[in-house]
């Protein structure tokens, strides 16, 4: 594999594949926890990092799996890593860890970590698997910080907040002032379901735009004649 | 007269626009230049062409013979020459060509020999086949072959005869004159149906728009004598007509898609197909005129006796259509059809040509998006939600149209009318129809593809074997001839080698399809695909044509090169 | 060129939503005689914002304006939020509702008729999720002027807390609930003691039970015009009508009467406008009298035990997402298919 | 006994795990594009998640926590749960081929359905015993269904709208589930009694 | 290897599967030794956090969460399963108790609190732990959540004297405490409850304060 | 650490043993699947797609090994078919397989045909009869329009003609809606 095909892989998961847009899945920790930017990114970055470990540990142990029990080993794998993620967090981010709750665990069956790991690792070598996790965990995050920047800022004009929690001392910024009404809805369910709708046909209508455009002018064809 | 009557759900009361028409007698129509006469006019296969261009015929010969099993005669309506056997625009939406007989009157209208025959004492079968020849079909609009229709249920008698006499069409008033002016022949047809199909009652039923007709037939029927025959006066509302909503309010019975009203006892007949059978059975004249009403953007509305295969705007003319016409409807205003052009004959399904004008028939106003409002449920006389088979039918979901029994859509517009976003409904059920029939037939293609495919698979699975067999056999003669006759012709393994064509022809072409010949006589030697086993009739028959084609053209193919 | 049918009876789109605004007029009216003028800029707020967004949303869309801009479904849609809102709601607040309804609960669908939910009730549920407090306040009749409302309306966030108490079916359940609970001071009371205040009337609350008159005139009216059809609001009332007798029979002291639940709150206009939205609602006789029981229902749980103060909104939602399954297994049989 | 009702009730309404406890979404939105699809996979989900509440109640009680090794809960759940959707997935496959090919790669993901290991977790968070355990996680099986039955129904009629393009298929279902969602807020406070 | 019999396949998945669970029940076993007692101290200084809302961290010198005891379903604290009582002593003599308490009669169901009553009968600080009141309606009564940054809603409670309690009511039921028109019903669940727990705290004062550490009453 | 190690290891041999046996006793065999992609392919047997034929395409489809969208006799419709079958996303005709075309029919030109028999072995559904060196047929009603049978014959005797409507296969078109933008 050279870089090219590196660039791809990761090109493919932040956008191409992008679990939560694209592929649809890995839902429940987007429009859970995406209720601000903190505790999004941060439950972003477990996601990568449990995701990493498992397209690596996986990728390098594929060949020693038995098909028929593969699925049990490999969340078997994903639990362990993401117990060891869990108490992590749980000993030194222990105030984001409560508010993370359940979802900390959950990352165990977050269909997209399976799924990387079935349809990459576990065909793949630990390189480019390892790449393939970071970038669907960076698709991932990116959905998540988006979509709590969205929910965040519509929710109770603020951006950021509880960030004291990451860096203690930061402050939130209060984007419409103090005297903003704050628009629940935004922060709620029905919020988040919104909010993803509306970033899947954003996203829809950029690729479409890009379609058209591309129909528009072919490109260029760029080799020049060699006697040129 | 106290029937119980029955009431069908739905149904619409459009303006009747009916009086206009009846002021007048029936007329006749002066012969046009022209009658153009499609073969194919009723339900069932396409009729042969018996004459040929040039042939005089008689008013009331048969020149289109009934055809496989559902089919029906077709006649010339005048005596005169046949100009062509052609194609011809028919009255059909479509505006699509049919095989048609152009017949150029002579001016005498003569009649060949007639036949009758005793309808009292003639076995029903042969009565049948009579009609079939006479080429009578039901004039309600179904333009179904009467004869088919004859036959009683398994038990071998009916229970009742519906007489359908309702034309709840606005605008439409032939059956109407046709009771006023004919109910006694009318009433001996009838008379003759009910002995074909032992029906124990006839049912006719008016709709209370026709006291005068209604009057007539009752006085016709007083007059005859017969018992067990009541014309009942129903409720004006459209489409009482419809011969499923007919039966049902005269005799409660729900007839349901896809079964014969002659299972539940019920078997339903035009008054127009009635007079038709008298004139049949008793002058022995075949169907080659009818009742036609003229009607709409004209000055002087009324009805005519006319000719099959007349051209409209001859018809037309007479009644003087006012200078704004568009265009020509065959039918009511409901179930019309609209006419590809002005000069299209009438046929016998022909009840009615509307003129139509933008005043009068003014386009509709912009389709609005379905509001799921349920006034289309409520008219329907089928009891469907056309919203919902609208709602699929756009959305090309055809399977799930179906489940809302698109099939079981009569196509009698009261959706359409009542709708208060004007969607077309019945268009978009007919889209969904034909799809729906289009895909059956590409299916039915493809299934028979996949057959034949598999077949040529097995096949050829099998000569690759033979092949192999044969090869290695014939390798072991050779070396066989080899050792007894030393190096003689291996060659002739080819056979009798052709004489070879000169290389005279400089063209690559030329050469190519030399080398494709030879080629071709190499392989002979080896395969023989014949293909020609297991082939239907028809095609063999089609194979037989073409054969007799090429053998009469001078011998091409192997001689081009010498030529 | 058309096809048949050639001739169309004379209906529209634009008529049936006209006679529905004008079915609202009576209503309307007792609003305007109890609570004041301010109902009617409330109205015209949120008709001026509703036809702005599906404006919007139709150039957006490359639809024709003057088509469906004139179909006046919108301007349904806005009364009706601006009935459900309390008359004194800030005007962002009605602009946002309306907006949210014809915007996103409407056009993002593809507009006239093809929502699966009810768009007023959905701004309604939006609303008072988002802001509790504001879309509880609402003034007792007689209470305000037309400059105060006006104030109200236009003046931005506010303390209405001095002004205006929760509506008579809360304050009701609230007087319930203390008065069973043994601590409270209320304990004992009966429904009609606690019923004593001035918020209530015969009924009701003091002048809504006369709005919801006016909303039965006008629902009979429809009815007549056979633009709706009585399955709905029979089926609705009967059903609210039984589930209260059913509490209320066995505890009269811990649930409100039978005729208080109909009277009171959106019961009649949900009954005889809301429910009866046939885009959203269910279209099959059986299926209609399901829907609107099944809503009845939910009402009347909601607003007995719920966290909300009225069920029909919520009710409403719930029962739209179960339209497509009502209407797929109510199908009537069609023609000679029947049972006899 | 009302209190198990309460217990059920919430779980299928007041607290649907999709609508409300945000659990369960992919294969909510992955299996609902049609009524058929829709209702086996709420099947197999209420089948696998009761067996797998019951049994994880068992193993938590008489394995993780007799040995104090209640840190082991995540992996043990799951691996349980996996186990139990393979047994059934190979049952389905040799019982029903048809169910199978459906719901096709639906059903290796039960697995990784958060609602199967969200909801034993749950159960150990809100200190259930075994029935209500069972009950719990029947309920919000139910739940999971009833609200995927539902969205197919809507989904399978919004096919025919004409819905924004780029709008149209998982967006406009992002927007409905929002008001599924909206609308099942309605059902909040009614579980306060219990 | 040749003969995969169902026993044989058993067999080999399953000593495969059991060395994948060795392997990495050893990398989380390990992990959780690495981590324990960090997580101790974090849940540890989490609660204390809680408690220095409540009752400040000069006001005590022992060690808080060791000197507890625990108490039975108790209606006074709204504790239908029983809860905690914390007791702070200052150079040995009695300085405040901290209870659990709930109020049952939330808006939207119980409303868990934490409640501090100086040794003297003042409350000294108040805290919703979990509560489920209306976002942006009852959840002022959690200062987090309150608009009012400055001086929280919840604040009140500390400024009640023992002469006070009588008082800690809603001024519409003509107490002292001030509440938020059109959400009375959190407030006034939360001042009842504060108001009974400091009831209970100064009538069974000694007793709580006598109990041996660890005890159950 | 050891108690993990056992409770974890004693769960894991249950659970591992379970499966094994299961994988065993449910084994299944066959793919009934194919048959219902095969029904939904149009026979045209052209290998557009391809594969050597629908069927073959059909079991590529139900392997996982193949998209959707690479028939393009099976136009878009069939497409929409096969999506809504395998509960897969709908895409557009690949474009590197080809594009639909209106259906049409092989007709050899009487005149020139030699009688090679080359069209008849290209012919997958043998649409076409006559025997060697007699001049060949092709049954219109047979032919799927594959177009297979064009290039090997050496006289480019066969041309493809579009099937022209009659009144038996006419099809009422989509109501064209009227609303336009204003
Ligand atoms: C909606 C509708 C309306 C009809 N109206 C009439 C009618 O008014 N008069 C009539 O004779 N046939 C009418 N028909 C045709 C009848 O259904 C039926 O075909 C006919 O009465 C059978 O008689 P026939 O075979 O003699 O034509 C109508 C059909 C439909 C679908
Ligand atoms: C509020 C209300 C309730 C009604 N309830 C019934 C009823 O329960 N049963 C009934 O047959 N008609 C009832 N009607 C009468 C119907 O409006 C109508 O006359 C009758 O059902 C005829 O139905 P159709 O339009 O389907 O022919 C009720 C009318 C109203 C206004
Ligand atoms: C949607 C909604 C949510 C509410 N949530 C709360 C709440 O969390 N806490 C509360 O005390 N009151 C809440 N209320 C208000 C109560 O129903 C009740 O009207 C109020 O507490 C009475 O207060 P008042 O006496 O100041 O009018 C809510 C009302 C609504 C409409
Ligand atoms: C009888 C009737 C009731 C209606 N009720 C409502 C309603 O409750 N909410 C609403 O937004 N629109 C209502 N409309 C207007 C319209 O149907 C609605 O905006 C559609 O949902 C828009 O697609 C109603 C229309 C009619 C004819
Ligand atoms: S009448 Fe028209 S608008 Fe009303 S439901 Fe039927 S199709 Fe829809
Ligand atoms: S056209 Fe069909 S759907 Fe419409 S009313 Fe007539 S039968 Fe019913
Ligand atoms: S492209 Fe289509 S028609 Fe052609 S072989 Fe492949 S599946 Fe058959
Ligand atoms: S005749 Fe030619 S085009 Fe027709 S099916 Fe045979 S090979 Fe294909
Ligand atoms: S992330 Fe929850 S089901 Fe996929």
């Amino acid at each position: 594999m050279d870089l090219k095909a590196y660039r791809d892989i990761a090109w493919n998961g932040i956008w191409k594949q992008n679990t939560g847009v694209v592929q649809i899945l890995g839902l429940c920790p987007i429009l859970a926890i995406s209720t601000s930017i903190v505790n999004a990114v941060s439950l972003g970055l477990a996601t990568i990092l449990v995701m990493a470990m498992s397209n690596l540990v996986i990728a390098a142990l594929r060949n020693f799996i038995p098909y028929e029990i593969r699925i049990p080993v490999f969340i078997l794998i994903i639990a362990a890593l993401t117990t060891v993620v869990d108490l992590a967090f749980n000993a030194y981010l222990h105030e984001l860890y409560l508010v993370l709750g359940i979802f900390i665990p959950l990352i165990v069956t977050n269909c997209i970590v399976l799924a990387r790991v079935e349809a990459f690792a576990a065909k793949n070598e630990p390189i480019g698997s390892t790449i393939d996790g970071i970038a669907m965990g960076i698709g991932l995050t990116l959905v998540l910080a988006v979509l709590g920047a969205i929910r965040e800022l519509i929710g109770s004009g603020t951006l950021l907040s509880g960030i004291e929690m990451l860096f203690p001392g930061a402050e939130a910024i209060h984007v419409f002032g103090d005297d903003y009404p704050g628009f629940l809805i935004a922060i709620l369910p029905p919020g988040a379901f919104f909010a993803l709708g509306c970033l899947i046909a954003g996203r829809n209508w950029l690729e479409a735009r890009k379609l058209a455009r591309a129909r528009m002018n072919p490109p260029a064809i760029t080799d020049t004649p060699a006697e040129a | 007269m106290l029937r119980k009557l029955f009431k069908f759900h739905g149904g619409v009361k459009p303006q009747t626009n009916k009086t206009q028409s009846t002021t007048a007698a029936i007329a006749a129509v002066p012969l046009p230049d022209r009658l153009v006469i499609p073969l194919h006019q009723a339900v069932g296969g396409h009729p042969r062409p018996l004459v040929q261009p040039g042939e005089h015929v008689l008013k009331g010969q048969r020149i289109g013979g009934a055809d496989g099993n559902l089919s029906s005669a077709v006649h010339a309506s005048t005596s005169g020459i046949v100009r062509d056997v052609a194609q011809a625009v028919m009255p059909h939406t479509s505006g699509l060509t049919t095989l048609s007989v152009i017949i150029e009157p002579d001016g005498e209208d003569r009649w060949c020999e007639l036949e009758k025959v005793n309808y009292r004492s003639t076995p029903p079968d042969e009565l049948r086949d009579f009609l079939r020849d006479a080429g009578v079909v039901g004039l309600g609009g179904a333009v179904f072959p009467s004869y088919a229709k004859l036959k009683p249920g398994k038990e071998g008698k009916l229970k009742t005869l519906v007489i359908n006499g309702a034309e709840c069409e606005p605008f439409i008033t032939c059956d109407d004159m046709l009771m006023r002016e004919r109910a006694s022949d009318m009433l001996k047809g009838i008379v003759a149906m009910r002995y074909m199909l032992q029906a124990e009652e006839v049912l006719i039923g008016i709709e209370d728009n026709k006291p005068e007709a209604v009057a007539s037939v009752q006085a016709a029927i007083r007059a005859s004598g017969e018992t067990g025959i009541e014309a009942v006066a129903i409720p004006t509302r459209y489409p009482a007509g419809g011969a499923k909503q007919l039966i049902r309010v005269l005799t409660g019975i729900e007839v349901p898609h896809g079964r014969r009203s002659t299972d539940f006892g019920v078997q339903c007949f035009n008054v127009g197909t009635a007079f038709s059978i008298f004139e049949a059975l008793e002058h022995g004249r075949p169907l080659i005129s009818r009742l036609v009403t003229v009607a709409g953007n004209v000055t002087a509305p009324r009805n005519y006796d006319v000719l099959i295969g007349t051209p409209m705007d001859h018809l037309v003319r007479l009644a003087g259509p006012r200078p704004d016409t568009d265009r020509y409807i065959m039918g009511g205003p409901m179930m019309g059809v609209r006419m590809p052009g002005f000069d299209v004959p009438v046929v016998k399904a022909t009840n009615c040509v509307l003129v139509g004008s933008p005043a009068l028939f003014p386009a509709p106003p912009p389709e609005m998006p379905c509001i799921r409002c349920g006034e289309c449920a409520k008219a329907c006389p089928a009891d469907l939600a056309p919203f919902e088979m609208y709602w699929f039918s756009r959305s090309k979901n055809f399977g799930k149209a179906q489940e809302y029994h698109l099939f079981d859509c009569i196509e009698c517009g009261c959706c359409s009318f009542v709708c208060p976003s004007h969607i077309p409904l019945v268009d978009y059920f007919r889209f969904s129809k034909s799809e729906i029939w289009s895909r059956e037939r590409e299916k039915e293609s493809s299934d028979g593809a996949r057959d034949r495919f598999e077949f040529k698979n097995f096949r050829q699975e099998r000569e690759k074997q033979e092949k192999a067999e044969k090869l290695a056999a014939k390798a072991a003669a050779t070396r066989e001839k080899v050792a007894t006759e030393g190096a003689a012709t291996p060659a002739a393994a080819d056979g009798e080698a052709a004489p070879k064509p000169k290389p005279s022809a400089t063209d690559a072409k030329r050469a190519l399809i030399e080398a494709a010949m030879e080629k071709a006589r190499q392989q002979k030697a080896q395969v023989a695909p014949k293909n020609t086993d297991h082939l239907a009739p028809d095609v063999e028959a089609d194979i037989a044509a073409i054969d007799a084609r090429r053998n009469a053209a001078p011998a091409r193919a192997a001689d081009t090169p010498d030529a | 060129m058309n096809n048949s049918p050639f001739v169309r009876k004379a209906a529209s789109v634009q008529s049936v939503m006209l006679q529905v605004l004008l079915a609202l007029v009576p209503a309307i009216a007792a609003y305007v005689w109890f609570f004041g003028a301010g109902i009617l800029v409330q109205l015209a707020i949120a008709s001026a914002a509703a036809l702005a967004g599906e404006a919007a949303m139709l150039a957006i869309r490359g639809k024709p304006k003057a088509l469906f801009l004139t179909d006046l479904s919108a301007v349904v849609t806005a009364w009706l939020i601006a009935l459900t809102f309390p008359p004194i709601a800030p005007w962002w607040l009605t602009v946002t509702g309306t907006l949210l309804a014809v915007v996103v609960v409407k056009q993002l669908y593809g507009g006239l008729g093809q929502n699966p939910f009810n768009p007023a009730m959905a701004a309604f549920c939006l609303m008072i999720v988002a802001y509790p407090a504001l879309m509880s306040q609402w003034p007792a009749a007689g209470q305000l002027d037309f400059k105060t409302q006006l104030d109200l309306i236009f003046g931005g966030l506010r303390q209405v807390d001095a002004i205006t108490g929760a509506t008579p079916l809360d304050a009701l359940r609230t007087a319930l609930r203390s008065a069973a609970s043994p601590d409270s001071q209320l304990h004992g009371l009966r429904t009609n003691q606690l019923m004593d205040g001035p918020a209530f009337g015969l009924l009701g609350g003091k002048g809504s039970e006369w709005i919801a008159l006016g909303y039965l005139v006008g629902g009979l009216w429809l009815i007549r015009q056979r633009i709706i059809t009585w399955h709905i609001p029979a089926a609705f009332c009967g059903a609210l009508f039984a589930s209260a007798l059913l509490l209320w029979g066995m505890r009269p002291d811990a649930f409100a009467s039978p005729l208080f639940h109909l009277a009171s709150g959106g019961a009649m206009l949900g009954a005889f406008f809301i429910l009866t939205d046939p885009v959203s609602g269910a279209t099959t006789p059986r299926g209609k009298l399901l829907f609107a029981a099944g809503a009845a229902i939910f009402t009347y749980v909601i607003r007995s035990f719920g966290a909300f103060p009225d069920g029909v909104a919520f009710a409403t939602l719930l029962m739209n997402i179960l339209v497509p399954l009502i209407d797929m297994k109510t199908q009537a049989p069609v023609f000679g298919h029947k049972k006899d | 006994m009302t209190s198990y009702l309460f217990v059920i009730l919430g779980a299928v309404l007041v607290n649907n795990v999709v609508l409300v406890r945000i659990l369960g979404l992919c294969p909510f939105m992955g299996v609902s594009k049609k009524l058929e699809t829709a209702v086996g996979m709420g099947a197999a989900t209420t089948f696998v998640l009761t067996l797998g509440c019951g049994t994880s109640y068992l193993v938590d009680h008489y394995a993780l926590m007799p040995a104090g090794v209640e840190y082991l809960r995540t992996l043990a759940f799951i691996v349980i749960i996996a186990a139990i959707v393979q047994v059934t997935e190979l049952v389905i496959q040799k019982t029903s081929p048809m169910l199978h090919q459906v719901l096709g790669i639906y059903l290796p993901l039960i697995t990784t359905n958060c609602a199967v290991l969200g909801i034993p977790l749950l159960n150990v968070a809100l200190h259930h015993d075994l029935l209500e355990s069972l009950l719990f996680g029947f309920g919000s099986s139910v739940g999971f269904s009833l609200a995927l039955v539902l969205f197919a129904g809507i989904r399978e009629r919004l096919d025919g709208a004409d819905v924004p393009v780029p709008f149209k298929g998982t967006a406009i279902a992002m927007v409905t589930a929002g008001l599924m969602s909206l609308a099942f807020m309605g059902f909040a406070g009614l579980d306060k009694f219990h | 290897m040749s003969e995969t019999t169902a026993l044989g396949l058993s067999a080999r998945t399953g000593s495969v599967m059991v060395a994948f669970t060795v392997i990495f029940t050893a990398v989380m076993a390990f992990t959780y030794g690495a981590t324990k007692t960090q997580i101790e101290a974090s849940a540890t200084e989490e609660k204390m956090k809680l408690i220095s809302e409540v009752l400040p961290a000069t006001a005590y010198d022992n060690v808080l969460l060791d000197d507890v005891i625990t108490v039975g379903p108790t209606r006074e604290l709204g504790l239908d399963d029983g809860g905690h009582i914390y007791r702070a002593r200052k150079a040995g003599q009695p300085a405040a108790l901290l209870l659990e308490a709930t109020a049952p009669d939330g808006y939207s169901g119980r409303i868990e609190l934490i409640v501090a009553v100086r040794a003297d009968g003042g409350v000294s600080g108040v805290r919703a732990v979990t509560h489920r009141e209306t976002p942006g309606l009852g959840d002022y009564i959690d200062p987090k959540k309150d608009k009012n940054k400055k001086s929280p809603w919840i604040t009140q409670f500390a400024e009640l004297k023992a002469a006070d309690l009588p008082r800690c009511k809603l001024t519409k039921d003509g107490g002292q405490i001030a509440y938020h028109t059109g959400a009375t019903i959190s407030a006034r669940a939360v001042t009842q409850a504060v108001a009974r727990a400091a009831g209970y705290a100064a009538a069974n004062h000694d007793r709580l304060f006598a109990a041996p550490s660890g005890d159950k009453l | 650490m050891i108690t993990a190690l056992l409770v974890m290891t004693g769960i894991a041999l249950v659970l591992g043993a379970v499966l094994g046996f299961a994988s065993i006793k449910f084994k299944v065999e066959g793919d009934p699947l194919v048959e219902k992609i095969d029904a939904i392919l149009p026979q045209t047997q052209c290998g557009q797609c391809g594969f050597p034929g629908c069927r073959p395409y059909a079991t590529a489809i139900a392997d996982g090994e193949a998209e959707i969208n690479q028939c393009p006799p099976g136009g878009e419709e069939g497409i929409r078919k096969l999506a809504d079958l395998l509960g897969r996303e709908f895409k557009p005709l690949s474009e590197e397989h080809g594009v639909e075309k209106p259906k049409s029919v092989a007709v050899i030109d009487e005149a020139t045909c030699i009688g090679c028999t080359l069209c008849i072995q290209a012919c997958p559904v043998d649409a076409i009869v006559g025997a060697a060196k007699q001049l060949h047929t092709i049954v219109a009603a047979e032919c799927t329009g594959c177009e297979l049978c064009l290039a090997p014959c050496p006289v480019d005797c066969i041309t493809m003609e579009a099937i022209t409507e009659t009144v038996d296969t006419w099809k009422w078109r989509y109501p064209v809606v009227e609303i336009k933008a204003a």
